[in-house]
């Protein structure tokens, strides 16, 4: 019979009409501005670079090697290297960018640079309400917008930001243990200098 | 008792009640006139109103059918998004291409609304409430309703653009086909009433047996009659399924590409309009017009009754859109001619048979196996001849 | 199926035709058959027909541009200098012409076998820059072989519709040729730097842009 | 030259002579046009409704995807292959992965291997799902299959978002595996959802497979010969429509798929019809895939440790790698010559492959038709212009 078909079909729409007012699952849509899903962990927009503790410019971890630069596909990073060298949180002197830009209109958030970068200075944002009315200001960040602190990396990554920090103490436990050791081996070769300069006296100053 | 229905009776007549008031005091040779004024504001604020209202309905249902919620940023529920799209349309750069033939580009519209207006000059939308009583009402009617067409023609044609072409030829192919089933279907019901004068259509359906109504739909060919009627009349507002004149995902807009604005919403306001007027034809000539669906029914006013069964119909064209895809122009010509005029012609002799039959079981016996069998035949003809089936899949070794 | 025994096959089928195998290093182990523009459509028709290959699907048709090479060597030679014969040193640059390759990848549906690749190469990069179209064997051959016209420049004889596929027809240069140099009527970009940055001041500077 | 097949060739369409062009209507549909699934055009010759000529024009979203990828490094094009089809982004991925791991002779670890199988499917179904959500929208059904569809495509790119930080860009694959690990709960959450799915496709089916309007609009509507299938290189459920049996994931056996049980549904008749219907039976099949795969999925690393994230270089040489993506064939041919950069890297385009019959599936047909064989055909404009 011709419109059986049909009738199975209206009876299926009617089916969502009703359903709609009673299930959830028939009715999804999240009214985005007063409601909004909770935040998903792994979600990422646009890169920033993470700082330690409270000033941006002297903790941050970026060193301006330049790498994101080189593998940006769509090369929207743009990095000037500084001329000084300031310490790191681990006290050693290093560069860090003097000019920092990303054009975020041209960034593909791809993640790339966050996967390339060896100090784990990069990395990315979940935040997506930044639309501007200015296309080459408002949408190039620099260095100071682009500077966010750990703990925010915390907020927004938890697990993934745990492991890098585990890393980072690790790393900076590794460290001072070395600096230790040589400090220590430091000392014993000064004192053994020491012992050697005092038990021959006669030969004594460099030569 | 008497006091409530007396209540009851004022009601129903209290817009009618009114206007005599209103137009008491002027002089006698000015009150037809004025009267006449009057009930055609009437119908044009009413009608507009309906629109905005259904164009708010059509998007809530659809949404809803679609699992979404449909307008609900404007005003409470929404609701005041018709007024937000009306002052969009009104706001918007209307554009008219260079090559247009200016003057007959913007009388389309124009006559469109217009001629879809004038069909409720005999659509009794209440006990007494017609603006006027044609004695061959529903053959003004038709009249009038072809002449949305020519208005349709026009803005294809005078668009110069191709697609509006196409969307014009479409139309106009569509229309005049249906056109023969959609009269067809209602001369059974003028064949039954010996009258052409809507009033007195409506005035025969007015009466109960017991509780039940004496509409038209409750007898074999009247239901036919009104299942054709209401397949031409979507076919002739060019709702979905039938919607190829301005099938968006083929030629763009169809007739009505090249305007924007508020012809753009003129053009809107005229399909929908002219949809109501067919509704209220079919609600007029099968469904009782504004007779109450059950005896003890019959204190609520009489044009409530016009609405809601208008409501109920609009809310069944939306859910036919809602669901069904497009036909194509092939389909929609053998649809026409090949199942829908067939059908109307079978049901003319079965209206007749009805007529000399002696009221009875009998009667409906005869009258229903003479609708059912020619549907069954026509339809099996259709299908056979396109070889559609649904069909089994084999899956590789 | 084994290359060197197609590649027997076909000679056996394609009286004269000349086929070299090109061996491929990389772990993939698809080597390829270089076919000669004379008999190509032949040795298709072959891959396609005989019974035992059957290649039907012509999945891929790439176009590979190898630009010439400038070697620039010294060499020594002897010349009469001041009514003197010398023996004076001179830079001499010889320049291979580069030719304009085209990469068929081809599998059988029947028989569940491929790849088998096959490659031809245009005598050169400007003037001799035809090759006979293979569509006439396989129709998905019809859109890549426009496209590698369109964007490399070969020139595919028997080609039924030959034309630009994805530039316009105005435009006048082949895009993946490795030596095109894109116009630099670039959009103004803000982390311009380097190369970019200079191109687009010297644009800037030429009164170019719109 | 004489065994040229005849089902095959070009359609030898009459010239059009003097008096009959004056008759005849040029119009172009697109670039600018509500079904032509972006921005592609058609120059269509119309003779009244009936389609007399039409030729595709391509380009409009034209950027030099290949050029581009010779100067980015192998990781570098990698989020680009993301923009080729990007209804499907992870089976992209996939297989330019796939073709580099060829190229480089690189193995993947089991687990990464299943959890591609998992996102491959999962894309495969939300493509096929808006895909006849989008062929019944070309037909004028105001869209109600098509938010059916939407509504269970959230679903799936909710999961692809919590896995891989991405609805649709999502760059998931890396050299030897896949960047990063489902997240705690990912798992649970995926089978849900498709446990889930069985019941929307009942409802689709339902709502869509004996339509009667539905079936007159596309049986016996864009026929596709098994021979021209075949030799036009038409790939995907459009091939196994026209009764190719053709599934790479059988034939090339890639990645695992030997280990899971699943059918191919083939048509007969080769119409629109079979076209949505072929489809319609892959979801299922997918479902089960993907059951099978989320029940055996084992522990493990999920990328090869020899991997380095920079400083890829592979060994001169070359390679074709394929999979069967939810469009067809999507192969990349890759050439290195031993630097950072592809010398030569070519992508397959199943979407441009499959469009080379659509002159010969639409002309007699009518202009309600092209719409229904063009959204049959599955195109995506990132694909197909590149």
């Amino acid at each position: 019979m011709v419109g059986e078909g049909i009738l199975k079909g209206m009876a299926e729409t009617a089916r969502n009409f009703f359903g709609s007012y009673f299930r959830k699952d028939r009715l999804t849509t999240v009214q985005y501005p007063e409601q909004r899903d909770p935040p998903i962990e792994a979600a990422r927009s646009f890169p920033f670079l993470v700082y330690d503790g409270e000033d941006w410019q002297q903790g941050m971890r970026c060193v301006a090697c330049q790498i994101c630069e080189k593998e940006c596909p769509p090369k929207c990073i743009f990095i000037e290297k500084s001329k000084d060298k300031k310490p790191d949180a681990n006290g050693k002197p290093q560069f860090f960018p003097a000019t920092f830009n990303i054009d975020i209109s041209v960034c593909m958030s791809c993640q790339i640079c966050v996967e390339v970068c060896p100090f784990d200075a990069i990395k990315m944002d979940v935040v997506t309400d930044l639309s501007s009315g200015d296309r080459f200001g408002g949408l190039l960040l620099d260095r100071q917008r682009l500077a966010k602190s750990d703990q925010y990396y915390n907020s927004i990554h938890p697990t993934e930001a745990a492991a890098v920090d585990a890393r980072l103490a690790a790393e900076r436990a590794r460290q001072e243990a070395k600096a230790k050791a040589a400090a220590e081996a430091k000392s014993a070769a000064d004192a053994k200098l020491a012992a050697v300069t005092q038990a021959q006296p006669e030969i004594g100053g460099p030569r | 008792m008497t006091h409530l229905a007396l209540l009851a009776q004022q009601l129903d007549q209290i817009f009618v009640l009114a206007a005599h008031w209103l137009l008491s005091d002027l002089p006698a040779a000015l009150q037809p006139l004025c009267s006449a004024i009057l009930s055609v504001a009437a119908i044009i604020i009413v009608f507009a109103t309906l629109f905005a209202i259904t164009t708010w309905l059509e998007r809530k249902g659809l949404g809803r059918m679609q699992n979404r919620y449909g307008p609900n940023r404007v005003g409470p529920f929404g609701l005041l998004q018709p007024i937000a799209d009306g002052v969009k349309s009104l706001t918007k750069e209307d554009i008219v291409p260079i090559t247009a033939d200016h003057a007959v580009h913007f009388l389309a519209p124009v006559l469109l609304v217009a001629a879809s207006f004038m069909g409720f000059a005999v659509l009794p939308i209440g006990r007494n409430m017609v603006l006027v009583n044609l004695n061959a009402g529903v053959l003004y009617f038709f009249a009038i309703g072809s002449m949305m067409e020519l208005a349709v023609f026009m803005a294809g044609w005078s668009s110069r653009s191709k697609y509006s072409l196409l969307g014009a030829m479409r139309a106009i192919a569509q229309m005049i086909s249906y056109e023969v089933p959609l009269v067809l279907a209602s001369i059974v019901v003028i064949m039954q009433a010996g009258s052409l004068s809507t009033v007195s259509i409506v005035d025969l359906q007015a009466s109960y047996t017991g509780i039940w109504p004496h509409w038209f739909v409750f007898t074999p060919w009247g239901f036919a009659g009104f299942i054709l009627f209401m397949i031409a009349a979507t076919a002739e507002s060019n709702r979905s399924p039938f919607d190829l004149p301005e099938g968006e995902s083929e030629i763009i807009a169809g007739y009505y590409t090249e305007y924007s604005g508020f012809k753009f919403a003129l053009f809107f306001l005229g399909e929908y309009i002219g949809m109501f007027a067919t509704s209220g034809m079919a609600i007029t000539l099968f469904l009782g017009g504004w007779s109450a669906p059950f005896s003890f029914l019959t204190w609520v006013p009489s044009y409530v009754w016009f609405f809601a069964k208008l409501l109920a119909i609009i809310s069944v064209f939306i859910w036919i859109r809602g669901t069904l895809p497009r036909l194509r122009m092939d389909q929609l010509m053998n649809l026409a001619w090949e199942f829908m005029l067939p059908m109307a012609l079978f049901n003319l002799f079965t209206a007749g048979l009805w007529h000399f039959l002696a009221a009875g079981s009998l009667r409906w016996l005869v009258c229903s196996t003479m609708v059912v069998v020619p549907c069954i035949l026509l339809s099996r003809g259709l299908k056979h001849k396109k070889k559609f089936q649904v069909r089994t899949y084999h899956y590789s070794q | 199926m084994n290359l060197e025994a197609i590649k027997s096959e076909l000679e056996a089928a394609v009286p004269g035709c000349r086929l070299e195998l090109v061996a491929n290093p990389s772990p993939s182990g698809q080597h390829s058959l270089r076919i000669d523009s004379a008999h190509a459509v032949a040795v298709a028709l072959t891959l396609r027909d005989a019974p035992g290959l059957r290649f039907d699907l012509c999945s891929n048709v790439t176009g590979i541009d190898w630009p010439g090479k400038q070697t620039t060597e010294k060499v020594k030679l002897h010349k009469l200098v001041d009514g003197t014969q010398q023996e004076v040193e001179e830079l001499r640059t010889t320049t291979t012409p580069g030719s304009l390759e085209v990469v068929y990848h081809l599998f059988s549906i029947e028989k569940k076998h491929g790849p088998i690749v096959l490659r031809m190469s245009t005598i050169d990069r400007d003037a001799n820059v035809h090759l006979p179209s293979l569509t006439p064997v396989w129709r998905s051959a019809e859109l890549q072989e426009r496209e590698i016209f369109d964007l490399f420049g070969v020139v595919f004889d028997g080609h039924p519709d030959l034309r630009r596929l994805l530039m316009w027809d105005e435009f006048v240069d082949h895009p993946m040729r490795r030596d095109y140099v894109g116009p630099d009527d670039y959009e103004y970009e803000p982390t311009a730097h380097d190369e970019v940055l200079r191109r687009a001041n010297q644009h800037l500077s030429e009164g170019g842009g719109r | 030259m004489n065994t040229i097949a005849d089902p095959t060739a070009q359609p030898e369409l009459e010239p059009l002579s003097e008096t009959s062009k004056e008759q005849l209507l040029e119009i172009a549909m697109g670039p600018q046009h509500p079904s032509t699934h972006g921005v592609f055009r058609m120059n269509v010759v119309l003779d009244g409704e009936h389609v007399v000529r039409l030729k595709p024009v391509f380009g409009y979203l034209h950027r030099n995807h290949e050029k581009i990828a010779e100067s980015e490094t192998y990781l570098g094009s990698m989020p680009y292959t993301d923009r080729l089809d990007y209804m499907c982004p992870i089976t992209n991925n996939w297989a330019y992965a796939l073709a580099v791991e060829k190229l480089a002779g690189i193995q993947v670890p089991e687990r990464a291997e299943y959890l591609r199988v998992i996102v491959g499917e999962l894309t495969r179904l939300q493509n096929h799902a808006c895909l006849i959500g989008f062929l019944m929208q070309d037909m004028g059904a105001s869209g109600t299959p098509l938010m059916y569809a939407f509504r269970e495509r959230e679903k799936i790119l909710d999961l692809f978002e919590s896995l891989t930080g991405a609805r649709m860009m999502c760059n998931y694959m890396r050299f030897g595996g896949c960047r990063v690990d489902l997240p705690a709960g990912w798992l649970d959450q995926a089978k849900i959802v498709v446990a889930g799915f069985p019941r929307f496709l009942d409802e689709f089916e339902q709502l869509l497979v004996g339509n009667e309007i539905l079936m007159d609009r596309t049986q016996e509507v864009g026929v596709l010969s098994r021979e021209l299938a075949v030799s036009a290189g038409i790939s995907g459920p459009m091939a196994r429509a026209s009764g190719v049996d053709y599934d790479i994931r059988k034939v090339d056996h890639y990645s695992i798929y030997d280990r899971f049980a699943f059918r191919v549904p083939l048509g007969s008749h080769g119409d629109v019809y079979d076209r949505f219907m072929v489809r319609l039976l892959e979801m299922r099949e997918s479902v089960s895939i993907l059951e099978q795969a989320m029940r055996d999925i084992p522990a493990g690393p999920i990328v090869d440790p020899k991997m380095k994230v920079r400083g890829f270089r592979p060994k001169p040489g070359e390679a074709y790698g394929r999979i069967e993506a939810p469009k067809g064939e999507l192969g990349f041919y890759l050439i290195s010559d031993g630097s950072p950069n592809p010398y030569r890297y070519r992508v397959r385009p199943p979407s441009l492959i499959n469009l080379t019959v659509l002159e010969d599936l639409c002309v007699g047909r009518n202009v309600a038709d092209i719409v229904t064989i063009l959204g049959s055909i599955d195109i995506v404009l990132g694909e197909v212009d590149r």
